[in-house]
């Protein structure tokens, strides 16, 4: 049986039901991650397993045991808040000790756990400070310091990295991911940034209007997304618009391009398929292996660090690919005519022919607009 | 960006002007008791015993009006804005009637509900008349208190260090008492010193209800000798000052503000 | 949770009861005029003319003392906030100085200052005492409207507006009309509303000056008639709730705060 | 002569100087980004060039004139917040028409222009609505298009991108580069996040301490960093702690393994030197093209979207590398033995030997913690 298990959780506000017949089952040590845009419902499942929010229908075990009628403070379930939420009139030494003091644990036993958990984040040498004195990512350690000082059952995490700054935040994402791997608690993550989620997780939870649309590890949900909306909220999908010229041979015709796909499909020749492909499966330049090539003109390069993302124009149509850095081989400049090469098994038919309106056909769907924007 | 900071002190000095000058024009006419000279002639009111003792009572109603009204205030800032922030504009405009009503109305209405034949009679002996007074002085400081409060919860994440201490284990005392009221300090100290400053102030309930305050002793002195009520309005304008120091020393807020 | 929302509620009751009670009270007793059975009889003091000059007369100076608070306050709330944060405390503490300093201890000073053998004699004439008076009632005023547009004006972003509209090429006057103003009216009519109620009440700034203002009206009706003078408190009562009214139907900040 | 120009700036808030003897040239049209941790004094320089602050000494010319001593509203530079800061109670079509009506162009004229401005930003359809109605990514194009509709001389972007979540950053960073190409319009975007500024911008200026450390295009600032600072600031590196083996022939080790470099260096065989990889330049597996290879264990995977990156533990060291996802080969698993390999030309030498103090040998500087944190 697993350690957590949330059934057939409902929560509606009124008439709106912001989480819809919710299932998820996660062991013991697990890190899981919920991910999805604002309104999706993820905070609330969460706040539902903290005992902030009462589930309107369904149950919420652990270890077997019916949580979903105890008050948030008998529930033994840690809490990190996006802003912190560190108490200003207590150092930091006084908000670790906080729940240890009202759990009666006496001073001495008291000031040594303080003291381990600071050693365990880092910051010994801060205790006498309060939160104002420190920044933001010190403020979010002492934070996730005092949610585990009291050994709770299971951590929660409500998006704790997305009022720090990048750098911190990455860094702090990996502390966290060590720190949970080290002591071995059962850990929910709340975010926005797939990224974050994909880095971080065991595995994933893609909500989508209060369901789960997807649950699965970071490498499946990334290359086996199993509807359109985990396709384009994880990850970077090109999306184009083709032609199928011989449905047998699965030869297609992208802006007066062909290219050979692996996979099958059912349209006939003539009509028109949406194909995707994923920016690091293509690559620039001739190569002798089989690959499909695409002749077009650079149209941006975008220098992202490590990887550098190029925009090929064909007639109509863009693609962007992924290539890495390297000091001796600058990117391509705008305007360079350029060839794409990429896996005939690397190009995805998306059954169903047209693509979504609010996706402009050959277009790299870096944001789902239409679905972060009006959540 | 120069003339503006100019303009801004400008602003700044004639509101200072215009505050102070009566102060000032009070302290004047209290040293001129004898004519022609500069004394402190006015002020030998304050070896009396009358004064002493309607200032001491002053001193204690307000004391007792400032305690009873946090404890009526600080919870129920705090559970309009945890778990009722809708019924927040009524029960900031329910807190504004005492500024509404004429003192003189709420008077009435007590000792209507509170005469010596009612069901609660406080108006039968001093003790509880000085209830009633209690009451009465709540009810007048209650704007003033839970505008202060309100707005020092306000730059308080209510919530989230509400469910901060609920995940660790804590219950409502706890939170009340040690996560949500050091937090709100000042707020407290700033609306303690608005009712200081009212209760020692206040004359007309009291004298309706005859109470010996210090504001009716000041408007009895008043009528007849106007030096000596300078001199009081003064000594008493300085205490006030004085409790307000001593609050803002001992209750700062060491926290600076996170800068921009 | 469930529990806690009861008890919000209750206190929520337990104030409204509070504090509604001596009204009801006095609109109880305003209606046993006539011995034996409730009637209006007392409201019949509202066809006098000289309750309509006196309510009149103060509506008036209270209009009047609403507009020259605001163009006082709001610059000056501007300036600070933006130019001059650290003086904040200062201000604010100058701003609650008239609660301080009692209003007897303000109009002695005004009389001196201004008295007809001054440089500014303004007790010459009715108009001049007229001046006066809304002098004093601005600075009694003050606390009120500084504050409601203070901690109104806190909840914009002045400092990153200012500086939008700078960029645009926007004037001193254009910024604080077109930017700063609508954004901070529901806090001004908040204020407003506390400034006319205060000055509707007020009467002993007014009885000192000489002023036919409504306070002074009831107060001497009160002396001797007090089923005329509980009638007269229902009614100002009213209008000031009236005027609140109509000022949160066409005021109304119809922007929602935006959700959590 | 360029477009922009600033000589010599000073900025002293006190006795602590802000921003110390900052030049920068910037033509017409080019789009130039401050990159650094908080306090490194680059805000300041983009207030001072708004009018907002007065330099303290040095010259701001626009064009040839000098602009230092005039008003922010008679600069005719346009400026976009990180609050967005769009007139609560004005509309999005007032919002973006105000700056044209203070500069008194007829009502006719300004409901085209402000047509205009929506229709570029995508956002026709919203000039009624009220900014609270509207998504923060969606205010700040409108904050965009009111910069923009007086037609600036210079747009200034400050963090434009901060408060947005991570898919409508992405998108909006694009769409701010395409419109800045579009209309050709000088910029400066102040940002804390490399990805941002290499992702954007024609040349970036790195900041520390109130200095440019390095100014020059992403490519160059990434692959060429003039300082440790810039190095650890911009872009993930490990650096490593290796022992000189034989002078002439470049030979090191790392943690007993045997690596060459053909970078030359002084120090002598038996010193230890500080060594730098960056993590794109890595691969696993062994190779056959005169690759430096090292034998180590998976300490660490982290999926990254496209990426990979990995955590090799040597004995004492850690290395992280980048390699793309790759569907038909899942990424090694924690605990496998792999070799990584790496071009003898990509070890760099940090001459001057030692690391820093607050960098652990052997791990990936993600975040310089000492720096940002206490900035």
């Amino acid at each position: 049986m697993a350690y957590l298990e949330l059934k057939s959780i409902v929560k509606s506000f009124g008439s709106t039901k912001v989480v819809q017949q919710f299932d998820l089952a996660v062991d013991q040590g697990e890190f899981v991650s919920f991910l999805g845009p604002s309104g999706c419902g993820k905070t609330t499942v969460l706040r539902m397993i903290a005992g902030f929010e009462q589930p309107s229908a369904g149950s919420i075990t652990v270890e077997g045991q019916e949580i979903s009628h105890l008050p948030p403070a008998k529930r033994n379930i840690g809490m990190v808040f996006q802003a912190y939420a560190l108490f200003p009139n207590l150092t930091v030494g006084q908000n670790v000790g906080f729940g240890l003091k009202l759990a009666g644990v006496p001073k001495a036993e008291r000031d040594a756990r303080v003291a381990e958990m600071l050693e365990i984040i880092k910051l010994p040498q801060l205790a006498d400070r309060y939160p104002y004195q420190l920044s933001g990512g010190q403020q979010q350690r002492v934070a996730l310091a005092r949610a585990l000082a009291v050994r709770p059952k299971i951590l929660l995490l409500d998006e704790p990295l997305s009022a720090l700054d990048a750098k911190i935040r990455v860094s702090l994402r990996e502390e966290i991911r060590a720190l949970q791997r080290q002591l071995g608690i059962t850990t929910i993550f709340v975010t926005h940034d797939q990224e974050e989620a994909l880095s971080i997780s065991d595995r994933i939870v893609v909500m989508h209007e209060g369901k789960a649309a997807q649950i699965g590890a970071p490498f499946e949900i990334y290359n086996s997304p199993k509807t359109k909306f985990v396709a384009s909220f994880v990850g970077t999908l090109n999306i184009l618009e083709a032609t199928v010229m011989d449905w047998g041979q699965m030869r297609l015709s992208i802006d007066g391009r062909d290219v050979t796909t692996s996979h099958g499909f059912t349209a006939k020749a003539g009509e028109k398929v949406s194909v995707a492909l994923r920016p690091e499966a293509a690559t620039l330049g001739w190569t002798n292996d089989g690959r499909n090539h695409m002749a077009g003109t650079v149209e941006e390069v975008a220098f992202l660090g490590s990887v550098v993302r190029v925009r090929v124009r064909f007639e109509h149509q863009t693609i962007s690919l992924d290539t890495f850095n390297d000091p001796a081989n600058p990117p391509p400049l705008r305007g360079a005519t350029v060839a794409v090469a990429f896996k005939p098994e690397d190009l995805i038919i998306l059954e169903g022919g047209t693509t979504e309106a609010n996706h402009e056909p050959g277009t790299a769907v870096d944001a789902p607009v239409a679905v972060t924007e009006l959540a | 960006m120069k003339t503006s900071s100019v303009g801004a002190w400008v602003a700044v000095c004639i509101g200072v002007f215009y505050l102070l000058m009566p102060l000032m024009g009070t302290v004047e006419f209290s040293l001129r008791m004898l004519r022609g000279t500069y004394s402190f002639e006015a002020y030998k009111i304050l070896g009396t015993g009358e004064f002493q003792q309607s200032f001491l009572f002053s001193m204690i109603i307000a004391l007792l009006t400032i305690i009873v009204s946090v404890l009526i205030v600080v919870p129920t800032v705090y559970f309009v804005q945890l778990r009722l922030p809708k019924l927040r504009p009524i029960v900031e405009f329910i807190t504004l009637l005492p500024l509404v009503i004429p003192a003189i109305v709420l008077v009435f209405g007590y000792l209507r509900l509170y005469n010596s034949s009612s069901w609660l009679p406080l108006t039968g002996t001093a003790e509880a008349t000085n209830v009633l007074l209690l009451f009465a002085y709540v009810a007048l400081a209650l704007p003033y208190m839970y505008r202060a409060i309100d707005s020092g919860m306000r730059t308080v994440d209510v919530r989230t260090l509400t469910e901060a201490a609920e995940s660790l284990g804590a219950g409502l005392g706890t939170i009340l008492f040690t996560v949500i009221l050091p937090n709100v300090r000042s707020a407290v100290l700033s609306g303690a010193f608005l009712t200081f400053a009212i209760v020692i102030g206040e004359f007309t309930i009291a004298s309706l209800l005859d109470r010996p305050v210090f504001g009716t002793y000041l408007q009895n002195v008043g009528a007849g000798k106007p030096y000596n009520a300078s001199a009081l309005s003064v000594v008493a304008f300085a205490i006030t000052w004085a409790s307000m120091g001593l609050m803002q020393v001992f209750g700062r807020d060491r926290r600076p503000k996170v800068a921009h």
